[in-house]
């Protein structure tokens, strides 16, 4: 089963005709993603990878019968692709774009609330179904299918978690990588409830970062929610306070927001903690 | 991006606010001719872009165009925790009744700006939340509908305002608001917002920091950046796009992604704790860097003394693992190295990214395959040297 | 138990300390509505009729436990008004206010949507519920407590049907004016299903009017989910195609909106229409 | 309240939106010199706030500044459906490629704009709509979060404009919006919006309509009102707040409350019918009238030579009675009527208006209690006149 995607997924590419959204389009059918069509305003009429191009989101479901988008839109115009798949009825919206102003995404947020379609991102590498779909921008190649979920807000760290977790031999569910901005779609709750409804997964791996209390939170819900066991990995330990770890939710401020302190949450919930990438599979597999 | 006291007050003027009408002077000379135009005494403030420029002696009255030009003469040139002041901003001194505080910010949790205001204006916000929260009156701004007049009433009511200012605070708040949302600000505050003896409210000092994000849309307060006040890295890290902090330890570590950097920084950090290495900076080449960003960012790990080994963590995503070797390479070829270097490549185009960097045959090179890995034998290159 | 307004309501004047305001809120205390507390910015603390004064409704209501308000405040500051009362929570808006732009009402509207607060009006004469609670403008002394429902577009028109039926000796269980301005917060299908919910109410009357074509949905409800029986009247049979009648909402476009489509649309329902205010009361009698 | 095509296009230019560079003459030798100017072909425009001025004759192309100033000559004073023309606007001519039609108004059902394109340009939308309806693309405007480009896109899209257009096109759009939005407009519209043999975008033919109820907050727009064009009591009515629609019948009425008035209107015209008797005019005096309106409501209806009888209908809410009856005696002490009077006063304070009523001792009034029996009475009174 899997959550998100896996092989029902209709997908259109906004934004396909530009340099990423062709590369990863590329890649994406090449890993097996049912990619239906794309969207590029004023090239409606043309065909890319095989794959009918059209001028609005709307006109491209209609006529495909999409159920999710995945956006590499530049990030000035990244908002307004959003609302337009919100606008058109997609479900699933995966924003890889990086570097969206924040009050465009605070606009998106307050829109989003009140429709039925699910954001995953900004700024994140998106969805991985091993052996069934792949959204975004993870390397297919290193993961495999099992029964470990991956949930994270780090994009890069996600492929430490699911390369130290394939190398040992165990494949994964899911893998969704949330984004590192402060407003973004989905957050570690949301997917951790997926997981725990989902019977192909029966571990999950979270991935955090200094900055906020999303994880903080997490480790409520998984004191009060989870049955299934979870292993976190934290980054930023080392970071000084008061600078920005390279994208806007990274920062610890006045002290709040530290590694430590998520840390120590996660452990009083009995959530075990890795101190490596590697440590993660470990973990898991004990 | 953080603007000056007196960008900041301009910008807040062209929407509406008034401020006191000062200029600023980047000479002792320009100082006495402003406070011969102001008349009447005036105030010499240090433009620098760090807090704490009172107590450091940033601030002077002047009763005199004479003395404005000697205050200014001593500021001028001060350095205030690393930040040279290049130019003052001249005043004309205010009657002050009351202080009061006046800012917008983005309350992350909620996912929307919050407008706060407190009576105790003067102090920073953060000292007041720390000791007074409850003197903090706050109000959530919903993005599309924004802020409203009955808001900007629980505000004046919350602070009790004398009522026949609140006409005046009605719209000054208003133009904060506009001010904010227009300038994509992440914060602008009044900071103090004074009531004078001649009852009128007046932006004697204020700050606003901009979202690095939106300010394509902004050239015209991109163009406000002061980059004479900035470390040369952090200038040249930003125009090539990079993400850099710099810490001081000895392994210059480049990765892709802020996550995997913080942890390239903390595995360093946990590896070389015993023998006191670390990592010398946190470099973010971001998703889908090219050959030049990478050269760029070499260029910069390499311009810091404390650098004595190199480590390239790349796990590919949207980054390609042979652009990434192409921009070593051609780095590597501009600048020469002595000193070790630690390579893991994993990820998108992984075998033709290794398989560049092979025939490049770039000496003092190794190879990693995990993280652990990578950051121990950077650890031990640095011992080993 | 009537609708909307009984003697548990705890109201709130928005604008009290003005000349309207005032006025009616003398004759509200007058006719026994529980009037709690009014909110004028800038005069809070100060005490009107015996009653305190609050400079925002959502002190009013922490003070007062207000779950009603009405609004007399000036149409450039009317749906500010509104606003804060949904922001603060009021269960119940009433807005007395006439001439608010109609963009500022789009955008109440939006945020009503999505709150849980239910507003009447604005430009409508408010609820009277005979003998317990008056909200609003509506002269008290011509209505008398009994089983009929009169629900209203137009503020007198709404006066000559109550008094209508009390010369007959039919008394009210509630009054509802809904207002006539083309965006508002309720309509006649809300306050007909609350009149079909209600035990106290045995019939209903209907005041329309032309514009639009909410008569006509509320025909198309009444014979899908009424079972008490609904007397209509329809004002504007004689009004000429495009030319205002006296506010926004009431215009015929283009033959759009007209007495003799909403009347024929009642009569095809088994509403029947009453061709004089004075036959509204026969009907109901009969 | 509707504006000229010249104000509409003057107000969209602000905005951003290209119109040709024109000008407005009150005499034929300004359009000679305006023509004169703007070199070239020019066309000669009416000015007037009605549709059909196309087939009354009152466009006309020119090919030279003496063509210009007589076709002038032939338009100023000219009557289009009872509007005299007193302005023409002199634009320079296209070279028209296409015309498009672009406009946004309010979708009441939907309580948001919505925007309207069509490539149909030049017809009038409503004909476009009932002959072809589906060469209408529509976008509904959620007027919290304004018109997204993705929504022009659509349009564009829709009426398959070139796509070297989409650019102008999407500027056009967007500054139509903002242009109604800040105008507090109920239909703005471009008719038609060109495609010009260069490849431009232009907007010849424009309209406006505002919304009065928000006209107190844009003091520039309330002040191009042209009264010139509307029947003088139109004018009376709306600056004494009044509410009044001119019918073909002999009673005056005068009603607090649109419904009530429509009422009335319905009654005295049932009532009245067999004898060819109705209502002269609607008159909705609003809520709360005081004396003052209602002795000016009074005033307009005495002006029209048709009344033969007044009926008076009050039903006092938030309008009180006593009022009501101090506004009749004001009025009737100021003109002298001898024409029968059917008076109606019930509701708020009604003991008092009536009271005052009978002290007055005014001639011919009789009073009813109910609707029906107060436009019998007026019918009857007409009769007997």
């Amino acid at each position: 089963m899997a959550i998100l995607i896996d092989n029902n997924t209709r997908l259109l590419v906004q934004g396909m005709t530009g340099q990423q959204g062709l590369f990863h389009t590329r890649q994406m059918i090449a890993y097996g993603t049912n990619v239906v069509g794309g969207v590029t305003p004023g090239k409606g009429g043309q065909w890319v990878e095989g794959k009918p191009v059209f001028d609005t989101v709307r006109r491209a479901k209609e006529t495909t019968g999409a159920n999710a988008s995945v956006i590499y839109v530049p990030a000035p115009f990244a908002a307004d692709a959003i609302l337009e798949a919100i606008d058109a009825g997609i479900e699933l919206i995966v924003a890889i774009t990086e570097h969206i102003p924040v009050l465009d995404m605070m606009r998106v947020r307050n829109v989003l609330d009140r429709s039925s379609s699910r954001l995953v991102g900004p700024n994140c590498p998106g969805l991985l179904t091993p052996g069934q779909s792949k959204v975004g921008i993870m390397p297919g190649h290193i993961a495999m299918p099992g029964p470990v979920g991956v949930v994270s807000r780090s994009g890069t760290l996600t492929y430490e978690a699911i390369y130290a977790l394939t190398r040992r031999g165990i494949g994964q569910s899911t893998c969704v990588g949330i984004g590192g901005d402060p407003v973004n779609g989905t957050n570690f709750i949301d997917v951790l409830q997926m997981f725990e409804d989902d019977p192909d997964t029966e571990k999950v791996v979270l991935i955090g970062e200094i900055g906020g209390t999303d994880e903080q939170k997490a480790a409520d819900f998984i004191a009060q929610h989870m049955t299934k066991p979870v292993v976190a990995f934290v980054a930023g330990r080392k970071a000084p306070e008061g600078r920005t770890m390279g994208h806007a939710g990274a920062i610890v401020e006045g002290g709040v927001g530290t590694a430590a302190e998520k840390i120590a949450r996660f452990q009083d919930v009995g959530v075990r903690v890795a101190q490596t990438p590697e440590e993660i599979a470990e973990l898991i597999a004990s | 991006m953080n603007l000056h006291e007196y960008q900041s007050k301009f910008r807040f003027e062209e929407f509406g606010i008034p401020i006191p009408h000062g200029k600023v002077a980047e000479t002792p000379e320009e100082a006495r001719q402003i406070a011969q135009e102001v008349g009447g005494p005036v105030v010499v403030k240090a433009q620098v872009l760090t807090g704490g420029r009172g107590k450091a002696g940033g601030v002077k009255l002047a009763a005199t165009p004479e003395e404005a030009e000697q205050h200014a003469r001593s500021i001028l040139g001060m350095d205030i925790k690393g930040h040279i002041v290049r130019k003052v901003l001249v005043d004309p001194a205010a009657n002050i009744e009351q202080e009061i505080y006046l800012g917008i910010t983005n309350d992350r949790a909620a996912r929307m700006p919050v407008i706060m205001c407190s009576a105790e204006g003067g102090m920073d916000i953060e000292e007041v939340n720390r000791v007074k929260p409850e003197a903090i009156i706050r109000e959530h701004i919903d993005p599309l509908l924004g802020l409203r007049s009955y808001q900007i009433n629980a505000l004046a009511s919350g602070i009790e305002l004398p009522y026949p200012l609140w006409r005046q605070f009605q719209k000054i708040a208003a133009c904060l608001y506009r001010c904010y949302m227009e300038s994509d600000a992440t914060l602008a505050e009044i900071n103090p917002l004074i009531i004078t003896a001649e009852g009128d409210l007046l932006a004697v000092d204020g700050k606003m920091s901009l979202d690095d994000n939106a300010l394509f849309r902004h050239r015209d307060l991109a163009a406000l950046r002061d980059t004479s006040a900035e470390p040369a890295v952090e200038t040249q890290a930003r125009e090539a796009g990079l993400s850099y902090v710099k810490l001081d330890g000895q392994i210059g570590c480049m990765v892709n992604g802020a996550g995997l950097a913080m942890a390239t920084m903390d595995m360093t950090s946990i590896f070389g704790e015993a023998d006191g290495i670390g990592p010398a900076n946190f470099l973010d080449i971001g998703g889908g860097a090219d050959a030049d960003t990478v050269a760029a960012a070499l260029r910069i790990i390499l311009a810091d003394p404390d650098v004595k080994a190199i480590l390239l963590n790349i796990f590919g995503g949207i980054t390609r693992c042979d652009e990434v070797a192409r921009g070593v390479i051609a780095a590597f070829s501009e600048v020469h190295v002595k000193m070790p270097k630690v390579v893991r490549l994993v990820g998108t185009n992984e075998e033709e990214g290794r398989q560049l960097l092979q025939e490049a045959n770039i000496p003092d090179m190794v190879t990693a395959t995990t993280l652990s890995e990578a950051a121990q034998k950077a650890v031990a290159a640095v011992k080993g040297a």
